[in-house]
């Protein structure tokens, strides 16, 4: 072989490594690397019973009821498919509300509620002033439930 | 003129390191001991429960590997580079990025290999089902080879410095901690029966990307080391 | 094996160590069966001067050509050329006489048995070839070390200190390797503070101030 | 152009040019900052979730975008000096080092800060937040690789090589958060399509990366003019330079 | 505009001001740092160039 030989078969050899790992990258990004699972992945048995796991979705519009005398605090998340009803003692966060995204962690019980140790609130990236989020109302309202669905599934 | 083919030097590094371990096996063996030594201080320190030990199983063996394999690494480079063995390397004509690939590889035979094939015994101790054998296995494999070729980077880059290795795991760790959170992760969720395709496959990116982008860092940075 | 006309050329090299300038403008030229001898005090450069030139360190400014190319870029062709002897004498000392020359020689050529003893026996060391090479001595480490140099088939000899823990049989035996090779149409260039083949009429020297 | 880079990259023209160039990043930094300041506290509204926590923003997106930006800026003048051999380069990867620790340190805190009331915590372990943190590891390791070699170029090249191989961090942490559904946001500005902060919020932001990035300017000048100082002590020219 | 509702920041006051109190304190850090290092970077170059004069 000559030097230039050489050197083409080692850039080959590069390309072809590089090229093998940008497809099982692409492989990987399309498996379930999810950082939390959506209600109706938890209502058809997808998350596991037996440990831990996150739950992701919106707060529903009244359900928030809290317990009289204690900090517990019971509500309903949903994707707009399924929904799951949590229950948590301890402080919310700040921007916890109804039609809120939240990530809540902890446990399945039995009966199907979600025993949460901690909750998450997510905002998303948007920042306007109450006055703009005001107008666009009814469509933020729509945005919001494509994403919530859209979060489940990716 | 009948030069060498690169293969033909590859092969000879390889054996030539085989060699050298076969008559010097006692300090090959070290990472070894010391990686069972480190793993049994969890259950110590923690719990000796094994339905609790085997949440942490996942996390404590990547740990441990990951320690052992740096241990190990901090002496790859530096007998060779003492006694003026890689500065003929550089000058021997063949593509020096192919040598070192072929040496770390060795590396990895004698230290990384080992560890994974011991591994299933000591994740069983801490309650690792027979289930997750498997995904232990492969995200091991595929974890040290990768650690092998990034601590052969930091190792080349530290060979000549002083504190070389605490120099060394504050530049490996960082690079290496993605595989250490895909492994775990891996390991974790096959223990959940969940599938661990999708990290194993992100480790698998990360190997061949480490793989073939490696050689030529570790290149540069042997050159430099031969330099003083 | 050497190329036609093959000229080694050192064009206004400049190299710094740390603090020190050490080289300031080292141009020199050699030409098939030309041997160079760089002489000086200690700590003059001639050691950093061959590094620089085997592309060991990088210089300030300033370039090596081999055969009238630049070397850098073309590093390896050039390497394949070069055969270099530095202070190290880049042993193993776990591994034997043999096996260090199959090891590091083999690198470069597909060695046979035979051409190892060959190149054992022409530098007076063949009866240690199964020895480990922790067990020779000095003297005995360096010839060793030509060894290697022979199998290279170099074209172009760089050599620190050649006759380093020699006794004056190895001297000899340095002297008549750099003139065989000389001969043969090969270049060679040497540091050296001792007397060293200061009678050969192939001889050019270098003095480093 | 190569005689202008060539006439550049001696130091006592980059020296001098640099010490000009200052001022005119100093004092429009210093005012885009302070104007920011009082936009974002001040003048901007309330954010119709997090009300006034979300002005955290004017301080903790700059900060994140410059870790990056001056990652990338290290790594490109590394790249530059390992492989044209230019020395001024290897002097401005070295400068740009602890200033993007600084940066990356400010990223981190000041989202902790803001995590605490919005989501609920001060740090989670997800990709977004790991990855910065691994960022500001690689700073602190090309630091100290720089500072363990007594000549300064094996310095310079070891510490460029590790510059290369750490960059691939960058790319993993803009996208962690498109990649990974996680807790973190999504990007604000950098999106394609139009950028989903209301105008009057987003003007006091790109005011203060304006800011940051003239006051990295700044800084780079300074430190490298100290790296040329520190790398030509023996020149002659420093006495005509004062 | 009421300064102590300014200074109260909805409630966020400790979050907001802390931050911007930090960030304060690292970018006057670095500008000091880097005023610092080229003084005494051109200190020293002095004190060389004069210790050279005074050899010769």
């Amino acid at each position: 072989m000559t030097p230039r030989q050489k050197r083409m078969v080692t850039v080959a050899a590069i390309l072809v490594g590089v090229g093998i790992a940008t497809a099982f990258a692409l492989q990987a990004f399309q498996k379930n690397l999810l950082y939390y699972y959506s209600p109706s992945q938890v209502k058809s048995g997808e998350a596991p019973t037996s440990r831990s796991f996150r739950v992701g979705g919106l707060v529903e519009n009244g359900s928030l009821k809290r317990e009289p005398g204690s900090l517990e605090v019971r509500f309903t998340l949903t994707d707009f498919a399924q929904e799951v009803g949590v229950s948590y003692t301890g402080v919310l966060p700040d921007l916890f509300r109804e039609g809120q995204g939240v990530i809540a962690r902890g446990k399945l019980r039995d009966d199907g509620t979600f025993v949460a140790e901690e909750v998450l609130a997510k905002h998303d990236e948007n920042y306007m002033p109450p006055e703009v989020k005001q107008s666009l109302k009814p469509h933020a309202q729509a945005t919001g439930a494509t994403q919530a669905a859209g979060q489940g599934s990716t | 003129m009948r030069r060498a083919a690169v293969s033909a030097a590859a092969r000879l590094v390889f054996t030539r390191d085989l060699t050298l371990a076969w008559r010097r096996w006692d300090e090959v063996a070290q990472p070894l001991i010391f990686y069972v030594v480190v793993t049994t201080l969890f259950p110590l320190a923690t719990t000796p429960d094994l339905t609790e030990l085997r949440k942490i199983a996942g996390g404590v063996l990547w740990v441990a590997a990951l320690l052992s394999s740096l241990l190990a690494l901090e002496s790859l480079f530096r007998s060779d580079v003492e006694d003026g063995t890689m500065e003929q390397w550089v000058l021997s004509g063949q593509p020096l990025g192919w040598l070192l690939l072929a040496k770390v590889a060795c590396h990895w035979v004698l230290t990384g290999l080992p560890l994974v094939v011991i591994s299933p015994i000591i994740g069983t101790a801490l309650g690792l089902p027979f289930d997750a054998w498997g995904t232990l296995i492969v995200s091991l494999l595929l974890g040290t080879a990768t650690l092998s070729v990034l601590g052969g980077i930091g190792a080349a880059l530290t060979v000549g410095v002083r504190r070389g290795s605490v120099l060394l795991s504050l530049l490996v760790l960082p690079l290496a901690m993605p595989l250490l959170i895909f492994g775990s992760r891996a390991v974790t969720m096959a223990m959940d029966g969940d599938s661990p395709a999708g990290p194993l496959q992100l480790l698998a990116a990360i190997f061949f990307l480490v793989l073939s982008l490696g050689p030529l860092a570790m290149s540069a940075a042997i050159r430099i080391s031969v330099e003083s | 094996m050497v190329p036609e006309g093959a000229v080694l050329e050192a064009r206004a090299i400049n190299a710094w160590r740390g603090e020190r300038h050490i080289l300031r403008d080292v141009s020199f030229t050699v030409h098939a069966g030309e041997f160079l001898k760089v002489t000086g005090p200690n700590g003059v450069g001639k050691t950093t001067l061959l590094r620089v030139v085997c592309g060991l360190l990088p210089a300030e400014s300033g370039e090596v050509h081999w055969c009238g190319r630049p070397v850098r870029g073309a590093s390896d062709e050039f390497h394949a050329q070069l055969g270099y002897l530095g202070h190290p004498n880049s042993l193993k000392a776990d591994l034997t006489a043999r096996e260090n020359l199959r090891f590091l020689a083999g690198l470069r050529q597909a060695l046979s048995d035979k051409e190892i003893d060959a190149a054992l026996d022409r530098c007076g060391i063949l009866s240690r070839g199964d020895l480990p090479s922790r067990s020779l001595s000095a003297g005995q480490k360096r010839r060793l070390a030509l060894a290697r140099l022979l199998l290279a088939e170099a074209s172009l000899w760089v050599l620190d200190e050649p006759v380093t823990n020699l006794d004056t049989a190895g001297i000899t035996l340095v002297e008549e390797l750099i003139q065989e090779h000389v001969q043969r149409g090969g270049l060679a260039l040497a540091a050296a503070h001792q007397r060293l083949l200061d009678h050969s009429p192939n001889l050019r020297r270098l003095e480093m101030r | 152009m190569w005689l202008w880079i060539h006439k550049f990259g001696s130091p006592p023209h980059a020296y001098r040019l640099l010490g000009k160039l200052a001022p005119w990043f100093g004092w429009p930094a210093l005012g885009l900052i302070l104007l920011a300041t009082w936009w974002g506290l001040v003048k901007a509204p309330a954010d119709y979730q997090q009300g006034d926590a979300f002005r955290i923003l004017y301080v903790h997106a700059p900060s994140a975008w410059m870790s990056m930006f001056t990652y990338v800026v290290m790594a490109v003048a590394a790249g530059i000096g390992l492989i044209w051999r230019i020395k001024l380069a290897h002097a401005a990867a070295a400068a740009a080092a602890p200033i993007g620790a600084a940066f990356t340190f400010l990223a981190l805190v000041t989202g902790s800060i803001w995590g605490k009331p919005m989501w609920g915590t001060w740090w989670v372990w997800d990709a977004r937040l790991t990855s910065e943190l691994l960022l500001l590891f690689l700073y602190l390791g090309y630091m100290a690789l720089r500072a363990s070699f007594d000549d300064p170029q094996r310095a310079d090249r070891a510490s460029a090589v590790l510059a290369i191989v750490g960059v691939i961090n960058v790319p993993i942490i803009h996208y962690s958060v498109v990649w990974w559904s996680t807790l973190h946001q999504a990007a604000s500005v950098t999106k394609l399509d139009k950028p989903s902060i209301a105008l009057p919020m987003l003007i006091p932001l790109f005011i203060m990366i304006a800011g940051f990035q003239l006051y990295f300017g700044w800084l780079i000048c300074r430190r490298l003019r100290a790296e040329i100082l520190r790398r030509e002590r023996n020149a002659s020219w420093l006495k005509e330079a004062n | 505009m009421d300064l102590r509702e300014f200074l109260n920041m909805g409630g966020y006051a400790g979050f907001v001001w802390t931050s911007y109190g930090l960030t304060t304190v690292v970018l006057v850090a670095n500008w000091l740092s880097a005023r610092r290092v080229e003084a005494e970077q051109l200190e020293s170059a002095q004190r060389r160039l004069s210790d050279k004069e005074n050899r010769t």
